[in-house]
């Protein structure tokens, strides 16, 4: 056992930080799109400079980071707090699923465009009927001379508005059942024939969309890892969500926690031991999820990819995520509520924590049957 | 001993159920919460003071119904199952505290327009003069502010008040931000604030089981319908469950909340305790539940589409109104001292 | 709405109170045969003045007391910390369930012993098997002439070595399925063919038995409600179980906690604002308890027998319970675990409330489905 | 970054579980816990000595093996997921206390006989001279007691010392109550205190993670096997969901274990912080785990056949031993506060 960061991984911490220092982009600006334009912006910088893939490999465009760097290089971005670059999605699941399943030219066609943000990616995976069940979508792929026509509709699609390329999975068998007869596709998001519609969320702002699909055009050479080969490309994908953006969001909930911590210990509420003890409870969780984190770290080196271990830290960040916001409202009273309080805002948007990027209750079902091999409910 | 509403109670419930359906269901709720400057409806409003909900729990002679405590209880249990956007709350909460805590001159002042709902008036903690966060503080005509034992009523159209609406993650009621200036005209209550506070906190607890109750038939209905892995998801037992331990919440909450309601009628010597466990229980209950509804409810629930969020935002910030649950948990285990020590004559009520 | 009692209700409570004043048989002698003597003479004690059975109607040797009196009785005798009468099965569950399903003469043997201590009753439902599944019990009642012969095995059986009868449910039907084919027996302890073996607990000492039956006679006129209507029967006793001890069993949690509550505040620890915010938590739980046990009762009266509601006392008493010795360990520190403190008997107790009676798991499925109307698995 | 064992930290673990399963299985648990006298396996003391295992994180100077905290603490987690009755936890627990706090000279004078196992030790924290329940304090020589940061050690031999052996709930381990009476003879460990306390809650804190641990895989077992309703009860998320949080509090509690573990021998700046993460974890885990255990085995956990209770039993006592979670608590939170203030040179570690 050795937690201390290797020479390397230090030396790699030390450039990023030194880098960050003087590219920090500042604050965001006000507005979804000045926004949005300002986190492309950034990118641009970071992909100029070699640090918008770092776990991609070099010939793609990336450092070929090792696992502690890339997690290394989340926990930087967070730590700086300046944003993750524009075409997370892109860099996190798309590319990295073509890496695996795509044709080689697929590869040369979409990952460079991928790291300089040209091409911004979103993924069209939940649908209204098949949220935590998506082996139940319905979304239809119809094979025409060429290629595909696809209807139906998505939800949760963000960055669905900006993206040039969607990650579609559909049923391209009528009526085929459950996990087959499903496709991976491309979906060039530039036609009239889908159709957008920003979904808006309990904090008021709509991070999500809806997609409406009828008869979106899909070329056959845009089909990924081949046609009925969907839902394990599919897995692919989601594999690489639950473990990529893991240490960037706890860096961020340290530094909630530290932010609460603060303001408590300012108004001299650390005297008390009941809030020593809440405020307590919250650090001890944190860090079981961060060192739990890197023990992960250490299991997916060791046996080449995440493992089921990673809904563990997943729900442990929601459950704490949610607890931080919650406190911070009980300590300092009614006025944390208020819109000009940045508590309320954490607080409404850690409700969703538990449900998005699979809901608490399916992690459960995970552990449950992948890691303790419990028998399945039929 | 008799644990439940008597006609006349369920009558009320009854009218204020219907009333409410009608008048206050959803669409009206985000028609208020949308607007920018979340002003209430008018027409509800002269309604519901018509009824004479406005000062329902006052005395006759200051043109109250001369109801009780348990009576607005059971109407704003309402209010909160259909997360109404009314200051019939911070009306009646500052009403109870007067009529509680004023001398009779400063009662026969103040509370016939409360009880009318022509001069209403609004109830919060302070801390150095400034109550952050104030229910219809920008409306009310009387603000109560409770210091360190003391109430003030300060009037506001005398000037010397800084007032700035405000904000919260609540867009169903309105708040503002009190500071009492040195020019500010005020009277402090002259009789124990406690037994008045004890009151207005019972009152918020009864709002808040509404909003848990509501929670919970709203997730109950959606489980039923919604169906993933091919089965209703209420047939889970991660959905079961939890929908049975918001019903657990829900309904302990309630008994604390009715019982501290009656007790502030019939037995004002169980109050404190009474009011400690209605709002320890309601506020847990309430945001737990809420939160509960929402987990229950998937991705849906996280949109603003679906209702259950007025209901989450709303008891977030019932929640954190008057004293905080801990403090109230704190009192119910030192009053269980104190009466040990002092074992009163055994009381003739069930607890 | 009305939290007082009627004058009637106080009369009963003060006679019961003077009469326990005058009566109280003092502390537990050693040793299980001597306490269980003791209980009988003092179930006698009770029985001479009419107040073994105060639930039953006066025919039968009961004083026809009203819901709220079985309730002030439960906890007047809880609060005097007087023990429950030593035949406590008979008279909160057999002589009921005899009430409502045996026949004249069923009644006429059976119930006035019960009242007297004469002949202890015992329950014999829980199998090995069978245990929160009771419907898949498997001990089979074989007919042969003048009666039946039953052979299986339960478990979980309170006071069986001092027993003369046991409610028995068997399988009277060979072959038949889950509810159906069942039928409920008064089976004679007193014979050759029943062996009975306590079953120690985790607390050392033995409250329950297992019970060996190998062809163990019963006679055809002590089928109770019918040959093949068992089910039905044992529902009747069922819900007289989760009703009848919970007013008593939640004195004893509030005696418990106020011994705690004196403790801590003796050593000077409700000074810590944690300290009382734990323990008025755990009052704030007794008393939602209490009363809604007390908003049970009401309902009860007004439907004329209880709900299913009453899952959810059981289910918050049972918690409560473990909670306070939880706190009391918490608080009192590692001495409060040696056995001669009262703290370690009771931690180690109240982890069987859990599961004894309906496990919470099983109460959760009652209160979802019968209160919820929520949908049952499969 | 490396947050597994070495080859020989495995080796360790795999040495320990298998001898463990041979010579300390639950039926040898069970005779243990079932003597009057609660006496000790001699012959499987004396093997453990034989491996080095007493003195397996003390210095080879003193005859220790010269590992570290964390070889320590793989073997403590085994001897909990067996529930060894053994003084190895309190013998090594006193022996890394002497070994921080002690001078030169008190360590060359104690530890020796520490580390060979011929004159074991044991700690405990004291109130005005006495603790409760010292782990073995009726058969070690040195009784080291711990009050308001001074750490005195005891000669059980040469007298003035009252120990009176105490049964408590866990019979797998033999207690003691000790006081501290006018004539005992103690010497006053001269460095400071916190840092050997640490250490001694790592190995605390090790023994409940692995009582967690062999919870859980009992339990694992049980609810794959156990069959009600026409199916195994391991497929009811009543169950399955609850086995899920044992195993999340279960690895939680490993992870901030081995950490400290690491930090108490190659970082210890972070070792307070570490101490108070593992013991904080691992006492929840440890009460928490064994009792859903119980739970999820129904009827049958909650008898003295089954062996879940053994797990329970021990959990519950290592919980309360040393500093109660609480107080681990707070102190996190103030220590976060303390870097906040004096953010050190960024370390160089994970956490």
């Amino acid at each position: 056992m050795d937690l201390t960061f290797s020479p390397q991984a230090t030396a790699f911490r030390d450039e990023l930080r030194a880098w960050i220092d003087t590219h920090h982009p500042g604050a965001a600006p006000e507005g979804e799109e000045a926004s949005f334009a300002w986190r492309v912006a950034w990118q641009r910088a970071l992909a100029a400079d070699g640090w918008a893939a770092v776990h991609w490999p070099p010939e793609h465009g990336g450092r070929g980071a090792t696992l502690v760097e890339s997690a290394i290089f989340n926990e930087e971005l967070a730590r700086a707090r300046v944003p993750q670059p524009a075409n997370v999605l892109g860099l996190l699941l798309g590319g990295p699923t073509l890496m695996v399943h795509g044709s080689e030219e697929q590869k040369e066609r979409f990952l460079s465009p991928i790291v300089t943000a040209e091409e911004i990616w979103c993924q069209g995976f939940s649908e209204p009927d098949a949220g935590s069940d998506l082996a139940a979508l319905k979304t239809r792929a119809v094979k025409v001379d060429g290629g595909w026509r696809v209807t139906g509709q998505k939800v949760w699609t963000s960055y669905a508005h900006h993206a040039k390329w969607c990650m579609l999975v559909a049923r391209s068998e009528p009526d085929s059942a459950r996990h087959k007869g499903l496709t991976y596709f491309l979906m060039d998001m530039e036609q009239a024939e889908v159709v957008v519609r920003p979904l808006r969320q309990i904090t008021g702002s709509a991070e999500f969309n809806e997609l409406f699909l009828e008869e979106a055009w899909i070329p056959d050479e845009n089909v990924v890892g081949g046609v009925g080969n969907g839902w394990r490309v599919a897995l692919t994908t989601l594999m690489n969500e639950r473990a990529g953006l893991a240490f960037g969001l706890q860096v961020a909930l340290r530094a909630l926690l530290d932010e609460l911590t603060e303001v408590a210990a300012a108004r001299g509420l650390l005297a008390s031991e009941s809030v020593a003890e809440r405020l307590g409870d919250l650090h001890v969780r944190c860090e079981l999820l961060r060192l739990t984190a890197y023990r992960g770290l250490t299991a997916t080196m060791k046996y080449g990819q995440p493992g089921p271990e990673g809904s563990l830290t997943k729900w442990m960040w929601s459950d704490t995520n949610q607890r931080v916001s919650e406190l911070a409202v009980e300590l300092l009273g009614p006025g944390a509520l208020a819109t000009d309080s940045r508590w309320s805002f954490e607080l409404l948007r850690a409700r969703g924590n538990s449900i998005e990027g699979g809901t608490t209750e399916i992690l459960k079902n995970i552990v449950a049957e992948r890691v303790l091999g419990l028998p399945r409910l039929r | 001993m008799h644990f439940d509403f008597t006609d006349d109670q369920r009558e009320i419930r009854r009218t204020a159920r219907e009333l409410l359906a009608a008048r206050s269901g959803f669409e009206r709720v985000r028609a208020v919460a949308e607007r920018d400057d979340g002003a209430y409806d008018e027409a509800l409003w002269r309604e519901l003071v018509e009824l004479g909900w406005a000062g329902i729990a006052l005395p006759e002679a200051v043109g109250g119904q001369g109801l009780g405590v348990l009576e607005l209880a059971i109407l704003l249990e309402e209010l909160g199952y259909a997360v109404t956007p009314s200051p019939i709350f911070s009306n009646a909460a500052a009403g109870l505290l007067i009529d509680a805590a004023g001398s009779d001159a400063q009662r026969e002042a103040l509370l016939p327009g409360i009880a009318s709902g022509e001069q209403t008036a609004t109830v919060a903690l302070a801390r150095d003069g400034v109550a952050e966060l104030v229910p219809d503080g920008d409306s009310a005509r009387w603000i109560v502010l409770v210091e360190e034992g003391r109430a003030i009523v300060c009037d506001a159209l005398a000037g010397g008040l800084e007032i700035a609406p405000r904000a919260t993650i609540d867009p169903t009621r309105r708040y503002a931000r009190v500071a009492v200036g040195p020019g500010a005209l005020s009277l402090e209550l002259e009789r124990d604030v406690a037994a008045g506070l004890d009151r207005a906190e019972v009152a918020l607890a009864a709002e808040l089981c509404g909003l848990a109750e509501r929670a919970l038939v709203l997730t109950v209905a959606y489980v039923k319908e919604r169906r993933q892995f091919g089965t209703p998801v209420g047939a889970f037992q991660a959905v079961s469950h939890r929908a049975a331990e918001m019903l657990l919440e829900t309904e302990g909450a309630r008994s604390a909340t009715w019982f501290a309601a009656w007790a502030a009628d019939a037995e004002p010597a169980s109050l404190a305790r009474g009011a400690s466990l209605a709002k320890a229980a309601a506020s847990d209950a309430g945001r737990h539940v809420t939160a509960a509804a929402i987990q229950l409810h998937g991705g849906i629930g996280f949109t603003w589409e679906a209702d259950v969020h007025w209901l989450y935002k709303r008891a977030q910030v019932d929640a954190a109104l008057l004293v905080p649950a801990a403090r109230h948990r704190a009192r119910v285990a030192r009053l269980a001292v104190a009466a040990a020590a002092a074992p009163a004559a055994a009381g003739a009520a069930v607890a």
